[in-house]
Formats: C-alpha cells, structure tokens, sequence
C-alpha cells in the first residue's frame, strides 16, 4: 500500500481502455468525478473550504490581515497563493518547503483568480499607498488522487466566496478594526479544467493512474464570461495544435458545469 | 474564567471534556489515519509504514526508526501561521514521537521507517493532546502492533479551580497547563509537560485529573476503532449479498 | 500602446518579431551553449551532459534525466533581483525542461542526466521563451540527439490587437500573453502557457500568430547553427592551409 | 575517542550498579556532580556566566537590545532563549541550525525562566507599545558529558542575575542611553532539576553514559517558593504516576541546594 | 569533456615547462592572457562590463536603489559585492547558494574596492542618516578558465566606472528622483594581480589547468598611488616572505598596465 | 590612538604584544583542544579527527580531509550576531583551514577527515589569528603530527605607526591591518591578509613586525604544550604515588 505507483500491466490497461473511448471508472472521457463542495469548515479562518474529487481531497483556507500596498498599486489590496503538499496525502510527498509541483500547482490557481480578476482588489484599499487588506490563500491537499489542480481552484474560490472581512473604520490615515464583517468582494468565477493526453486521447479529470500514464497535461482557466483566463500545459509530452483547441472547447462546457456547482454550494 | 457557578467559558464544568468526535480510516492514501475534533480544534494524523527508508544509512538493524511531524495549517490560528516548521512544532514533534514510541513494537520491522504526519487544521487549545490521540489511532488503523493504545489530555489550573482539556483562552490566560499521554493498560505515562506554576498538592491532583481525561479518551478511541470495522463488516457484508 | 498607424511603443507592426541574433557555442567550458537577443532580452543559454549523475541513486535505468535551471542575473531587472531563485524562476525551470523533454532522445543515455542552465542576463518581456529557444540550440551544439529543435515565441493582445512577441511593457500592460513552443517538423506544441483575458476565437487567432512566430525563429535557429559549422569549416581549413 | 558511545558491555554495568542503589562514579542516585559557577567572563556581553557540571561545560551569555514590544504585550520587555549545541562540544554534534535537541533545551529552559516570571518584564518598559528592552540569552554548550538541562538553566540563571543593562532617559518618546547601568530585576530563580530513569530507579544529573542508558528523562523547574513551573518528560519510555510523583519531591529539595550555589556565586 | 580536470600527465607537463621559466600557451611567467574589456552591455543596469581574460569571461552589473545608511556611517552611502559562480560557467559548479570559493571571490573584490576608496561614498548621502544610494555590484562567472578574481576585480571596476546613478532632489527630508543622471564617483582604480605558486616560481594569471597545479594563490591589489590596498592568501600551500615580497614588486607593474586598459576602454 | 609617548589605547609600545594566556586540553571530549585570550579577545579550539568521513563519498584515497569551522557565540560582539554563519565567517573558515594545511601530514590518514572547530567566545580583533594558533595548539593536543606548529599574529599600521597585533578599535579605525601565519621552523607563511593601505616599503616593515610576533606566540605555544606535559606528568606521578 505504501507504493502507489501503478504497476506496468494496470499502466496498459487503463491506456487501452481509454484508446476505446472509455474509462477504468466507467466515466466518459469528459466526465469529472463525483464533487462535493462544503464551505466553512475552519471556523478560525476567514473564509475556507473543502473540495471532495472522487478521492482527491483539498482545504483551503483564507486569511486576512492587513498591510502595505504594492508601490505599483497603491490603491488595490493583495493577495497570494500558497500550496503545500502535506506528506499525510502520499507517500510520494515529502516534508519541506514546496517543491516545483507545489509551486507551479499554487502559480495556476493564483493566475485563474489574477487574470480574471476574481477579487475586486480595488474595494480592499483602506488607507491609498499605505494600509490595504492582504489575503492570504492557503490550500492544503490532505489526499492525492490525481487532477489536484481542479480541486484546488475550485477550493480556493469556494473559500473566497466563503470569506468574511472585518470592516475598518478610518480616521486621520489611522485603522481601527471594528466587529463588523463584510463579504471579500467577488465579481469573476474562475474554473480551471484539467485534460490529461493519453493516446490520441484528451480525457477530463484524470485520477492519480491515469496522471502516471499521460504523456501531458493541459488546464484551461475559464471565467464566468466564457473567457479564457489561463492556461497551462504540464508534462514532459506535446500536444497538436488541434487536440488544444477541442480542449479549450470542452473546458468553456466543464467551467460551466462546475460554476454552477460551486455557486450552488454557497446557496 | 469561572463563572459564579463554577462553569466554564465555554460553560463547562472544571471536569469536563469538550465534545470529542474520533474518526477512523479518513484518507485513502495514508496506510493509517484518524481525524479528531476537541471543541474547536481540528487534528488530521496520518501513518505511513512500515516502509524502506530513505536515505538508507538510516536505518537500524533491530528495530524501526519513528519519525514524527506536527504541523499546522496556515490557516488553523489567528494570525497566519508561516508554513516554515517553527520552533514550537518542532519541539511537539519531538514530544508527540517520544509519547508513542513506547507504544510500538519498533523491533518486529527491522530496516524500516514508521512515519506519522498531524496536521493541526484548527487549533483551540490542545492540539498536542489531540495529535497524539489522532495518531495513536492512525498507528492501529495502519495494522501497526502496539503494546497499548496512547490517549492524550491537558489539566491545569485556570482562575484558581482545577480544570481538564484546557481550551486555548484558558491555556493562554490560565496558571498553569499539563498535557498528558497515558497508556491505560500499562498504566504508564508518556507525555508530560506542564508550564504555569502549581504547588506540588496541586501537581498530584492536576495529574490525576489528567489522567482521569485520558481514560474517557481512552474509550472513545476504542468505539471509533470499532466503529471502523463494524463499517468494514457492513460493507463487505453488503458486497457479499449484492 | 498601439498608434493610430497601428505600430506598437518600438515601431514594430502587430505580427512583427522584434530584431533577433542567435549564436551558438559560445562558452568553451559547456558542452553546448547558445546566446541569444531578442529586442533588449538576452538570454544565454549551456548544456552539460549526458553526464555521470550526482547523487547516483537518482539516475533512471532507462532514460538520462533531463534537469533545467532558469535564472535571472541581479542586474537582469529593473530593480535588482535577489539571486536566490523565485517562485517564477522555479516554475519557469519546470516548464522550459517539460518543453524541452518531447525533443530529446532521453531514451540513448541511460543512467546520466543532461543539464540545462539558462541564465537571463537582460530581460525585456520573452525570456521563457528566448531562453527554450537558446537551450534548444545548446542541446543541439552539445551533439544530443533530437527528434527536431524547439523554437519558442509568445503572441498576445495588446489594447485589443493580437501582437506577435512581447516586449516587457506590453506584457504587463496589455490583455493577454502567450508564450508557446513548436517543434515544427512534429507539428507539435511543447510549451503553452496563457494569462489574461481572451475569447475563444481570440485564443485560435493569437495561437496561429505565435505558431507563425515560431516557425520564423525557426529558420533563424537553424541559420544559427549552420554558421556555426561554417565557422569550424572555415577554422579546419585555415588550419589546414597553414 | 572520536565515538564516545558507550560499548553494550559498559551499559550493561551502569544499569547493573544503578539497580543496586549505586553509581560508577561514586554518587548517591539523587547526588549531582561538582557544581562550578564563574560569573562575568564575557566583559562584552550585558551578563555572562559559566557552570561546570562534572566534565559538562556550559556557558551562557545576555546581550541587551532595544526593541518593540509584542503587540498583545505593549507594557513589557521580551527575551529569548537560543541554545547551541557546537560542535567542539562533542562528536556527535555538527554545524548547523540547531536540531530538535537544541531547540527542545532552549525551550526547557525558556519555560522555566518565563513560568516563574524570573525577569519582571513589566521594568523592561521604555515607552509603552514602541521601546522596550529586548533580552537575549544564549546559551553555548562548550563540553557534553551529559544533563545540560540543568547545567543551561543554571547558567542561563547565574547570567541574568550577573546582567547590567544600560540605562535610557525618555523625552517625548524619545530614548537616549545614559552611561549608567541598572542590574537586569530578576524576581525569581527558577532551578531544573533532571532525572534519568533506568531500570526502575529515578537518577538525578545523569552523566553522557548514563543517559546512553536511561529510557526517559523527567526534568522539573522548582522556583524559589518551591512551586513547580516547568516539566518535561524526554526520550522514548514512560514513567509510572508513583515515579513521577516522587522525583517532583525530590526535585524540590534538589532545586533548593543548587538555587544555595547560584545565590552564593554571586555573592 | 564534461571533466575538465587536467589529467596526471598534463599536470606534470604543466610543471615541468614552468620550472624551466616557461608556460604551455608560450607566455612568458609574468605574462596576462589577452584581456578584452566592455562595458555598458546590460542596458538595463545603471552599469555593466564584460571582461574576457583568455577565455575566462565574467560580466559585472551595477544596480543601485535609495536605503538607509549604516547607523556608524550616517553621511555615506553603501555598496555591496556579490559573486555567482553560475553553473553553466564550469561543470564544477553548482546551483545553490554561494559556497565559500564565491563568498571569498566577492570578499576580496569588495576589500580592494572598499580600502582603495574607489567610491567616494559621503558623495552617495542624500538625506544624512536615513537616505543613501546604495550600490549593488553583481559579479556573474560565465565562463570560468582560471583567475576568476583578477577577471571579476577588472570587471566590477569597468562596471564602476561605466555607471551613471539617477538625481535626487531633497525637498524637507523627502527625495524625489529626477530624470538626469551623473556618473558614479570613482576616485581610485585598484587593480588585483594573482599570483600562483609552482614549484618555486610566481606565475601571473594561472588559467584553469594551471590552478589545478599551484600551490599556493596570491592575490595583490594594487591602486593608482601604488599602494597595496588588499591581500589575500589562498590555497592550502605557503610561501616564504622572499617569494611575497617579489611578488608585490611583480604586482605595482602589472597593476599599471591592466589600469591603462581599463582606463582605456572607458576612454 | 597612538599618545604623544608613542603609546597605544592600551598602554603597548607600537611593537608590543597584548597578554596572552594559553592552555591546552581544555575540553575532554574532543580528541584536542585549546583555549588563548590574547588581550581581551578570547577563542577556543577543538579538533576531532583523525575520524571516518561522512557522507563517505567525500572521502580522499590518497589522504585526509582537512575541515575547519570559524564561529562567533552570538554574545562575542557589541551587537549580537546571529548565529547562522556570515560571509565573513565563512571565508575566515576557508582562510584558515589553509592556514593549517600546509603544516599537516595529511597524506598519512587517507579517507578520513579531521575537524576543527573555533569558537570566538569573546572577540576584541585578531580572532582570525588567535584561532589559528589555537587551532593549531588542538591539531598538535591531538597527537596528530605536523610538519611544524602554526602561529599567528597580525601587525598593521594606525595613525602613520606601524604597529603589531591590532585590537578591534585599532583594526576598525587604523589605516591598514595584516593578519599573518607562519611556520618558524620551515620559514613559510601560511595566512595572508591585508587591508587597508600600505607603501611597499611599509608593507615590508608590516611582515616582518608580523612574523616577529609569530615568532613571540611560537614560543608561547610551546610553552603551553609543555604546560600540559608536565600536568600530565604530574597527575600521573601523583596517580603512582597514592
């Protein structure tokens, strides 16, 4: 159990099967599996999630404080992304400060919220050039069962969407803090959509297995405007330029499809 | 912090735990793991092993290394937590591995390592305690033989009045905190660390109490085990049937 | 950023590369290297391998191991850069050797790794690109064996018009970037990354202009490395006339 | 020399001895080796001391600074503790950031000084919320030969008890240093007193061989009015109640005749 | 190739012709490869230079940003050597932080530059006490053939020498820079001449070959007066106070003739 | 800082040494040791070694690795140091290592090392040099044979004189400071470091002060050596006797 790493015979299988135009699962190749989204679990946090994908489990959570504006925007507030891949989520994960995985892993999800400008930074300015609202994404993978990238971006928005902020008052250029809470202000709905390229096969959604049998894998960031937000291929393989533009396609339906789960989640 | 009759702030009596929920089996990947809630605080722990060592000039001949981290999430506390192990958690891991080793039969996996990762999702207060209750759990999910179970609970002296399962104002504001780990069967101790100041009197009786809370722990470790194999028994029952 | 003539802030038209001087072997200590200008990026890029992998137990029984590092200098940007490496420059690393990785024959050189070291000496928007384009050459100058080069360009939107090859400001500035990499005779895309705000038929649009892109770098790849050997040519038979 | 493990053979005797009520070098199992205490050797430093446990060498000294407050804490001074663990002292020690045995010491130590509000923090306050005299304490181990707990503690204590700090004049919120120095108001002295348990007996001041042998260590910080303020039970066994209730008394007692050599020390 | 360590055979060749006063590549013993020196090729640094030493070659950049002043140094403004061994300069170096061949490299330019008071630093003041210029200089080895400490100390003057730093107005203690620039104060041009011991000749500009063969390192720099403003012995050999003696002699001429090219370059 | 009778801060004549007390075998678990206070400067050293070598692929064939630490306690200095090492730190590490080299038969213990370790517990200038002449007080404590001992001393100049082994506001505010090591039966110069700004014909006056305060330490070190070999002598007699 230790090992997970898939063994060559179960490697074939699952390559051939999806040849077929199926799944070990029984998914279709564009089908994500089951997802369960539930909001507020860490009562400290500002604003938190956790995000089931099939087995693939993620929490993020969402702090606030406050702090100095980047010299370049004095009038927006900042925020940032941070993985980590605990090592109680595989036994591939080791302790330590975040590898490349974890780190091009939180540089996706913080693009799809950037580009689509998902918080209106310009509402967590308090005081221009000096104090702004400064938060902190943390997303945490507790278990690794493949496509961590969807489940943290659905994580991260689900937990800013889930986000409370205190309200300050200001006087003279001085902040005080009151016992008012406000919503973070959200205007976009990123939703990034993984493929992985098996064969000539683009599958959505793939589990830990099939990650160890792609030759590539492809996100597609897409807002609540059908746009394209972000996109990045992973993977030491290459894709056709036709096999990227289906993928694009089926992204904008997923996004869709997902959005709405999310928002459902949120009632 | 005590109330004109005698409760709590989290109304409490001085004797009392704070709701408990233990849950067994929780992560697919893991060989073992356990999830706890204490009041508000949140515990994950996760055991991987007996497994190959890496690098393997660690390894010792007779017996199994332990190796042990706590951790907690950025977001379990009110300040944003740096990611970075501190100083603090490096220390509990320390105390949290040295609670558990003398539970394991380290010398039936020879060469290997036992590995246990908790991870501190909310912290209230305790998290120590419940680590090592999650992670005792997580060590008999894994299969791993162990002499005993290990159940962990703080007493101190918060307001002047004796109390168990400090929660994390009462630890702050309180005089005096001692997380404790028992092994009931045993009747041995395997954690102890107290701060504050108690006169000796006071020590023995906040000992006691501690020990009294890791009993009640002790038990509920023993349902959640059992919860899992009857959850087993029923699936693979369903299985069998359908 | 766009005229009323329709030329960009350096006076290029929107499907324009910016002026570009490639030249190969230009480190004697490296087994390939390249240097290359694209408008005021400079990009140096070195190949080490296949060579004996430190430590030993990384090496894989089938394949080289291919490694990246990009870097950019302290004196590379605007305001100085502290050398150790960035989140960016971590990523950046994975995604140029993920690049890279579909054009080699890993496969010949079991047990070793090939090294890839891409150093930014002056970066004005481009440099994963520059960079990929200039280790491509590397691998080639170091004698790896290829399935094809790998040429790299970015095409974006920039006040709502697709643009060809980025400079700095148009990056920030504008609405939307797209660093590609094509391996024209396998007609395939290695590289794709995308960030700010497009439509779909935007996306298919500025796609083809960076696939156009590349193709030109392409030839200029390969004009790099003929002038090179005509160099060689020209030294062995100066040598061999005196 | 260069390994200064113990052979099975001599563990074997240590254990032997010590089930007999009896010690290899002679002592009672509650007798602590020769206790020397030098104070003020490091002019440059603020407050300075070394102990000499036996053949264990220990040197601590303060340094004095001027700082900021923690926020939750405007009205008082703060101090840390530091302990290294050099490698001249022992083969088994090498560069580096301290591991979790040094960190665990410095820790011990900390909680012994802080629970016993050892230093009145409250007098380390210039101007509230802003200037306050930040203390730090580090302790060297110079020779490991066992127990440096204790030897820290006491070290660490004869040194802030040797310490002079500068004193400042504060104008509108602004402080200047005068050439005059005040000792550091220490109110408290906190005494460590660690036990190896081997066998079933309860030893004080182990030496380096006989913690080769212990299975768990117990250290208990008694302050001057013989409460207890710190415990920590180390290394991989486990202790009976009766045990632990009986070296908590015993350790009173103990604390009581090392606070007597420290208090003399610096007469 | 990936080895470029000099073979036994080599190495005794290499030996040899120097005992007999000559050297493999036909330079006489005191003799510098040929030296190419340009300057300003980082258009985006304030100041930058190439330097080829035979086919050592090593760039310099300057950056310079507005901090503070050391509080010993109110009046002054700040500059700082750094040195990066970048790997792809040789297959013996290695990503990571500095190690202690840089650290001392950065070290021994920075103390030539520093003693000979190259930079007139109180012209670097512009708010006393609280805003200085501060001035970084980068030394990046990118190919590295020997000598890397005479290359770098040329390239890191040339990159002085060649820098322009933007105007500030001071207007009420706030400074607001303006769109000029002025050229750095340079007052003093000091020059590094190294030195390798073999057998018992001091060679000039050892190339890599050579390195792996001496002895001993011995670097002098020189400034414009003909003063020695920096020592540094390097290499686990030794010499006799003969040998050093000839060798600052050796040092004032050779410092003379590479200023003139340095000079001359930034005619 | 030189007085109108040509004294120093201190109360030296230009030429003069500070006190200096030396002993040997200071510290029982290392394998040598040494401590000096030159002035108020004080530094202790230790050695361990001949020893094997870990990680054992850093390991010699043909002889022993030599490793040396430079360290300053946090508490050394007026402000206090961190106690990650500094540049500084490191290159003192690096200079001094080599100071003691050329005096080692390392050829005689192949694949193994030997450790010293320098502690600056209190430094008032010339920590570099005292290291080193402690460090080679240890080397020799630890019977580890040497082709001579190593002394060191520094000389300098301050306010126009030339003056022999600076202390720190000497170093700090003179105009040029020469750390030197040197080996008086081979007459080789081991350490050499200047700063500051000398003629040449003054940089010849500044060696030779240097190297006759070498030669003054010298004749200290083997004093304490002595020292201890009558210590040793004694204790043993006294051992006899009873």
């Amino acid at each position: 159990m230790s090992s997970i790493m898939t063994s060559k015979i179960r490697q074939r299988q699952i390559y051939q099967v999806i040849s077929s135009g199926k799944r070990l699962d029984g998914r279709g190749l564009t089908d994500y599996r089951p997802i369960k989204i539930e909001k507020g679990i860490i009562e400290r946090a500002e604003g938190s999630a956790r995000v089931l994908l099939g087995k693939t489990e993620v929490i993020a959570g969402v702090k606030v404080e406050v702090g100095e504006p980047f010299p370049d925007r004095p009038n927006e507030g900042t925020f940032t992304v941070n993985s980590e891949l605990v090592p109680l989520a595989s036994p591939e994960f080791e302790p330590g400060p975040p590898n490349e995985d974890a780190i091009e892993l939180a540089r996706v999800v913080d693009r799809g919220i950037r580009e689509s400008q998902a918080i209106d930074l310009e509402k967590l300015c308090l005081v221009p050039g000096k104090k702004v609202y400064v938060i902190f994404i943390d997303i945490y993978t507790l278990n690794h069962d493949g496509n961590l990238i969807d489940a943290s971006a659905l994580a991260a928005l689900a937990a800013l969407m889930n986000t409370k902020i205190p309200i300050y008052t200001v006087e003279n250029g001085e902040i005080r803090k009151t016992s008012e809470y406000m919503p973070l202000p959200i205007r976009n709905y990123p939703i990034a959509v993984t493929f992985a390229n098996i064969g000539d096969k683009m599958i959505v959604d793939p589990w830990l297995e099939e990650e160890e049998v792609m030759s590539t894998r492809l996100t597609v960031t897409v807002d609540k405007d059908d746009k394209i937000s972000a996109i990045q291929k992973g993977g030491g393989g290459a894709l056709a330029p036709q096999q990227i533009l289906e993928a694009v396609c089926i992204a904008k339906e997923k996004a869709r499809e997902l959005r709405r789960l999310v928002v459902d989640s949120l009632g | 912090m005590i109330d004109e009759k005698g409760l709590r702030t989290d109304g409490r009596r001085p004797n009392e735990l704070r709701p408990i929920k233990m849950e067994v089996g929780v992560l697919s990947n893991a060989d073992g793991s356990a999830y706890i809630e204490q009041g508000k605080s949140k515990v994950l722990a996760a055991v991987y092993g007996p497994r190959e060592l890496h690098p393997r000039h660690l390894a010792l001949p007779d017996r199994a290394i332990l190796r042990c981290r706590y951790h907690m999430a950025p977001f379990s506390v009110e300040e944003r937590k740096s990611p970075a192990p501190s100083r603090r958690e490096i220390e509990l891991s320390k105390v949290i591995r040295e609670a558990l080793e003398p539970a394991i039969f380290l010398e039936k996996f020879p060469r290997t390592s036992i590995d246990i990762f908790i991870e501190v999702l909310q912290a209230d207060g305790g998290t120590r305690c419940a680590g090592t209750t999650a992670a005792a759990l997580a060590l008999a999910d894994a299969g791993i033989p162990m002499r005993d179970l290990v159940a962990a609970c703080a007493a101190g002296k918060v307001d002047g009045v004796l109390v168990l399962d400090l929660n994390d104002i009462e630890d702050k504001e309180g005089e005096a905190d001692m997380p404790v780990s028992y092994m009931p069967n045993l009747g041995l101790i395997s954690l102890l660390q107290m701060d504050g100041s108690l006169t000796f009197e006071e020590f023995k009786q906040v000992l006691n109490l501690a020990l009294e809370g890791c009993k009640q722990i002790y038990k509920l470790q023993k349902e959640a085990l059992k919860a899992k194999y009857v959850a087993i028994k029923e699936e693979v029952e369903t299985c069998l049937q359908s």
